[in-house]
């Protein structure tokens, strides 16, 4: 392994897995506590649309994706916050319909073949020092935001309406977190792909759930296992010449299904 | 690249003339050559998008379903893979001619995989493993239009003199192309040169010289390839990663960054074949290591 | 000082269906008002109305002299339901901390005051031995024990309480109300129950709603048809009471 | 679109539009009824790895995918009811680990993958005459089931503790439930793609949710939507020259978006 | 006849603390037990554990002569706590069916019986009028009602109640308890409950439940050291009772 550091794309590699969990470590934990694995999904999915917007406009995919996955988290929040459609089915609509957008924009663009596969999967190993940078930067705005919002998170993830009688805008609050997951999952989308961007949201956080009931100390956690795990499954996926980012998801939930095998398949509620 | 004219031809269809499917541009190019203004050429994959992944859309395959006759590449594109069944239970009248017929198809470079090479090479499948960009070597091209122009006589016999005199004329051209290559490559034989998409294997084969690819049949390169594509670029001093012109250059760029070189933008698709192809030898023959 | 409450002609409906109707309710400072009323009456509505949480149709809101937005932090409040999220990965005590955020702005940590604050109004509750249990361990009369604490922890101005004693033990509720009781001298408190004995031994004021308000502002109600109208459970109220007598209305 | 008729490839494109819908409109009510769409895009995903066996092993990817739909649906929902781990993170986990094992298979397996994108994005006017069967088959299935377990699944949707209370195994029920959702996937990915049926599956259902408050009805409306959404979207990808699926998709959410913009964004409790 | 229940020293335990120790409890057919003890006295969790719902980490339980997970579906449930979606496109009279349930096969329809059980279930809690509600748009108080109505349908042969009354307006609680009191000569009913004055007026034999289980099979309960152990709340159960009066214990 340690041969493989003297190549640049392998040093950005663990940066960028080391950045990558530090963010998704963070929110990761919000998504995973306040149950929104799912919105996180659609905001994912839906920023494809935004993919498209940037090919199709033939700027840069990320100023397309920026705007578009911001406007798409503020919609479904408000969508599922304002109206009476029910939450999941929202999220359900606005992920198609991003995707559907990002696909007949992608087709009437002339000239481009994306590498949707790009998109979906990701590729680690090529992360230009660029992207490194702004990984930086979204760390640096994540880790402020949330030491600034600590406990105003922490009680509009616990009860929502306890919020609103605090004199807190739950509303707005929750626009913000969602803004959060957005940034997270806009600039990780080059990097680790749609697919495994889910992966390191809620696994790290989930597996970290078992080892205290303390919001603060579950993030710590969270990004420990992140940096842990994504550097395990860019080890193997070296030893076994598999694809990088799937070998992440691979070791990662190889490590999270033991885990709970140890810790008791056995039901505590009988069926 | 020339926009919307080709994907107005596959819309619009006037009845008197005969209309030819193709799977890709220069193919459209190679019937046209051949058969001028007597035919309407209706290409499946529209300018820029990928023959490895694109699905037709309800008007081209209408129009298919009126045309005589369909030039398939043959070597196992993947739209073709998939279309092919189809299009013959949409149009069974239509005459398909495979293009490849005659052509050797050559194994895709695997990447350098130094030790465990011979692992699982017995589950490979037949055809799997065979590299389908045969349009990029003016040879094939030869033999291409060669198969076109049997196709095109049998579906409209009147006009086989026409055809005959186009398809000798645009073989002299492809003749000259091929020696103006040879030209440009002057001794560079033995020499390699980085792409992105392995599009150009016929080419360098044909021309004596080594394509390294990062990506091979649409995956992209593990820990380990990159490991030695890099040692390779490395050794062999390698400065020019080419890519597939509109396709993302983010990851090339990654590792032209690595190996201290620059990202340079061909197309294996152009509609203008021999044009493009004698800019693609001097783009080439400047990036050669 | 300005009325706690003021609501005037307040109309609320549900998907056409009219749940409130010309509600008037001014509350005062140290008022200990109870209201009673049947199922569907409109008493939690009524409640989310004053606090802004549901928008009238029609009529005008004021909180502590204000826009309920606005003021409604100074309220505590313990909902009929629970809309909390009980997996949650808070202690006890940091759900009853939760209690003083309305204090807080962005960036400031909690201090000293809020602990001491948080301990005291667990030991109200008789919960300070679970404070470090996590919130989705306790049975269902210890959560709304520490909801209870949580209204109380940051010393509000009016307790809003809709059905406080739901699952409390007997022996807590006795408690609880003797609390309400001691409060009652500072603050005003609005109290949604159907517990009639509690009502006639500490509420000073009490109102029947069932789509219309009736408030009985006086500890001697008159005599009209409320049994008719409200459904105000006149027998109940009446029987027992060991410091009061209703007349039969 | 009547000239459209006379082309096989349109006639069984409608076929399959109906078919699709009959199958999204009935397990789409459930999928909504009971806030598990997050569960069937898991599912949905999940299944990609059954394609990356079925290349892997160089047979056809339905056999791959049949079986493994089925069998993450099963392991979805008891991993989601026997032990402590969030239902929506385990979702998350297996997701993600469905894909990757696909990832990773069709990495191994030499050659193009084709059909990937197929699978991915769908192509409704490729639909072989044998799909069509096989559809016609799953429908009868579905309708069969649904006949039959229709109280209980009502009983179950509503309020799972009772259920068992009531002497009817509520895992068993959730696992049929599961598992008719995993077909109904399997046999519509190839016709609108991985990413799309989510759309399907909750687009028509949650629409229909507006104009009653009964299951059955819910069922009918739902079938109703889908196949005149499915029908115009169609025609519309044909007079825009655009991709069938995403147009489809792209149809629903629109008239979707502007009913409930009709119905009103008016938010109902103040925030 | 067999008893209805019996637990042989059950004990429970949540993540390694132990909530229920050693209980034992046999009720016989027409029996009226209610529960009663402090909160977190793991009384819901024994409900539960009859029901198999809980597996206890020791002891045996049998329900109407046989194991649980069989025998559950003549036993008649109100939990504390809903799991229920209340989202869910059905009405009330839809619930209600609900509890015919446990009667029917695959394939097998609600048929006439079903219906007017339905109804007579309906008007025994006052919700006829109601019965095409959707259940999300019910009042608190209005869907107890409704799952107590579901628990009765079926005739069942015994009735689990946790905390029913919750919510419940005193007019309608009173109903519920008379009600109680006619179905006790026909079927065996466990009450969890905190309104010591119900207890005292309708039930045969009192339980307290403080993670151990003392059983009052008497109307007249033995004086004993219950005060401190179990937190009985004697006081107000010795307090204002007509027909009964227990010693101090
Ligand atoms: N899921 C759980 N995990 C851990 N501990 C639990 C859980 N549920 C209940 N407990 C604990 O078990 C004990 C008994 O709980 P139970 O709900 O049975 O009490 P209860 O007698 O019904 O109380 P109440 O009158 O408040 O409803 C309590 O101390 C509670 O904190
Ligand atoms: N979300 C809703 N949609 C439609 N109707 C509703 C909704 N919530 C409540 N209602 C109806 O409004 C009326 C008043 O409800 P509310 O919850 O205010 O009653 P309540 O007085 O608190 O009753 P309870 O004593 O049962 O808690 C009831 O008839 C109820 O059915
Ligand atoms: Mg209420
Ligand atoms: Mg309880
Ligand atoms: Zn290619």
């Amino acid at each position: 392994m340690l041969e493989l550091l003297q190549y640049d794309f392998m040093r950005n590699a663990i940066l960028a897995a080391i950045l990558a969990s530090i963010a998704c470590g963070i929110i990761g934990v919000y998504v995973v506590v306040k149950k929104i694995v799912f919105i996180s999904g659609g905001i994912t999915h839906a920023s494809f649309g935004g993919i498209g917007i940037g090919y199709y406009l033939g700027i840069n995919p990320l100023f397309g994706l920026i705007p578009f996955s911001l406007l798409s988290a503020i919609i479904m929040g408000l969508v599922s916050k304002r109206t009476k459609v029910a939450e999941d089915t929202a999220i359900g609509i606005l992920w198609s319909l991003g995707m559907a957008i990002g696909i007949i924009l992608i087709y009437w663009t002339p000239g481009y073949a994306p590498d949707l596969m790009t998109y979906l999967f990701g590729n680690i190993l090529t992360v230009p020092m660029s992207d490194i940078y702004l990984m930086l930067g979204l760390d640096a705005v994540i880790i402020f935001v949330v030491y600034a919002y600590y406990k105003q998170f922490m009680a509009l993830c616990f009860d929502e309406e306890f919020t609103k009688v605090s004199g807190l805008s739950a509303e707005k609050l929750y626009l913000l977190l969602l803004c959060l997951i957005a940034l997270t999952i806009v600039l990780l989308i080059k990097v680790v792909g749609i697919i495994l961007i889910i992966a390191l949201l809620t696994m790290p956080a989930s597996l970290s759930r078992h080892y205290t009931n303390n919001l603060g100390k579950m993030m710590y956690l969270a990004i420990i296992f992140g940096v842990f795990f994504s550097l395990a499954g860019l080890y193997l996926s070296y030893v076994f010449d598999a694809p990088s980012g799937a070998t992440i998801i691979l070791a990662m939930s190889t490590v999270y299904i033991l885990h709970f095998l140890y810790d008791g398949l056995k039901p505590k509620i009988a069926s | 690249v020339d926009e919307q004219s080709s994907s107005e031809t596959t819309s619009d269809s006037n009845d008197n003339s005969i209309i030819v499917g193709v799977s890709i541009l220069p193919q459209q190019e190679f019937v046209e050559k051949i058969a001028g203004d007597n035919v309407e050429v209706v290409v499946m994959v529209p300018p820029g998008a990928d023959p490895h992944s694109y699905e037709p859309t309800p008007s081209q395959l209408t129009a298919l379903s009126k045309a005589k006759m369909y030039a398939m590449v043959g070597s196992g594109i993947t739209v073709e893979d998939t279309m092919m069944d189809k299009l013959e239970d949409l149009n069974p009248d239509m005459q398909i001619i495979d293009c490849s017929e005659g052509i050797t198809l050559i194994e895709m470079e695997a990447h350098v995989h130094e030790g465990e090479e011979e692992t699982d090479e017995e589950d490979h499948e037949e055809e799997s493993g065979l590299d389908p960009h045969i349009w990029t070597s003016p040879d094939n091209v030869e033999i291409m239009v060669e198969n076109i122009y049997q196709g095109l006589v049998s579906v409209d016999p009147d006009n086989q003199e026409t055809y005959l005199e186009n398809k000798n004329a645009y073989l002299a051209e492809l003749n000259e192309l091929d020696e103006q290559i040879q030209n440009t490559l002057e001794g560079k034989e033995g020499g390699s040169f980085m792409v992105y998409h392995p599009a150009w294997g016929y080419f360098a084969n044909h021309y004596g010289i080594t394509q390294v690819a990062v990506e091979i049949e649409g995956k992209e390169p593990s820990v380990q390839d990159m490991q030695n594509i890099i040692d390779e670029a490395n050794e062999e001093g390698i400065k020019v990663i080419f890519v597939q012109s509109g396709f993302s250059t983010v990851s090339a760029e990654a590792i032209a960054d690595e190996i201290g070189g620059e990202v340079v933008e061909v197309d294996p698709l152009a509609k203008d074949y021999i044009d493009n192809l004698a800019k693609v030898a001097e783009a080439f023959e400047k990036g050669l290591a | 000082m300005e009325n706690v409450i003021d609501l005037k002609d307040i109309w609320v409906s549900y998907d056409g269906v009219r749940v409130l109707e010309s509600v008037n309710l001014v509350v005062k400072d140290k008022d200990f008002l109870a209201i009673i009323g049947p199922n569907g009456g409109g008493k939690s509505t009524l409640l989310k109305v004053i606090l802004g949480l549901i928008k009238p149709d029609k009529g005008s809101v004021s909180l502590l002299g204000g826009m309920p937005a606005k003021t409604r932090r100074y309220v505590g409040y313990v909902p009929q339901y629970h809309s909390s999220n009980l997996d949650f990965p808070v202690t006890v005590w940091d759900v009853v901390l939760m209690g003083r955020l309305n204090t807080k702005r962005p960036l400031q940590r909690y201090n000293d005051d809020d602990r001491n604050a948080a301990t005291e109004a667990l030991k109200t509750v008789g919960m300070l031995d679970l404070k470090d249990r996590q919130i989705g361990e306790l049975s269902g009369g210890q959560k709304q024990r520490v909801f209870i604490a949580r209204s109380l922890v940051n010393k509000p101005k009016l307790l809003l309480l809709d059905e406080p004693s739901t699952g409390i033990d007997s022996r807590m509720q006795k408690e609880f109300y003797e609390l309400l009781n001691k409060l009652k001298s500072e603050i005003a408190i609005v109290m949604v129950t159907h517990d009639l004995s509690a009502v006639s031994v500490y509420v000073d004021k009490i109102g029947c709603l069932n789509r219309k308000f009736h408030y009985h502002d006086d500890k001697e109600i008159s005599s009209h048809d409320l049994e008719v109208s409200y459904q105000c459970p006149v027998e109940l109220i009446a029987h027992g009471v060991p410091h009061r007598v209703l007349k039969e209305h």
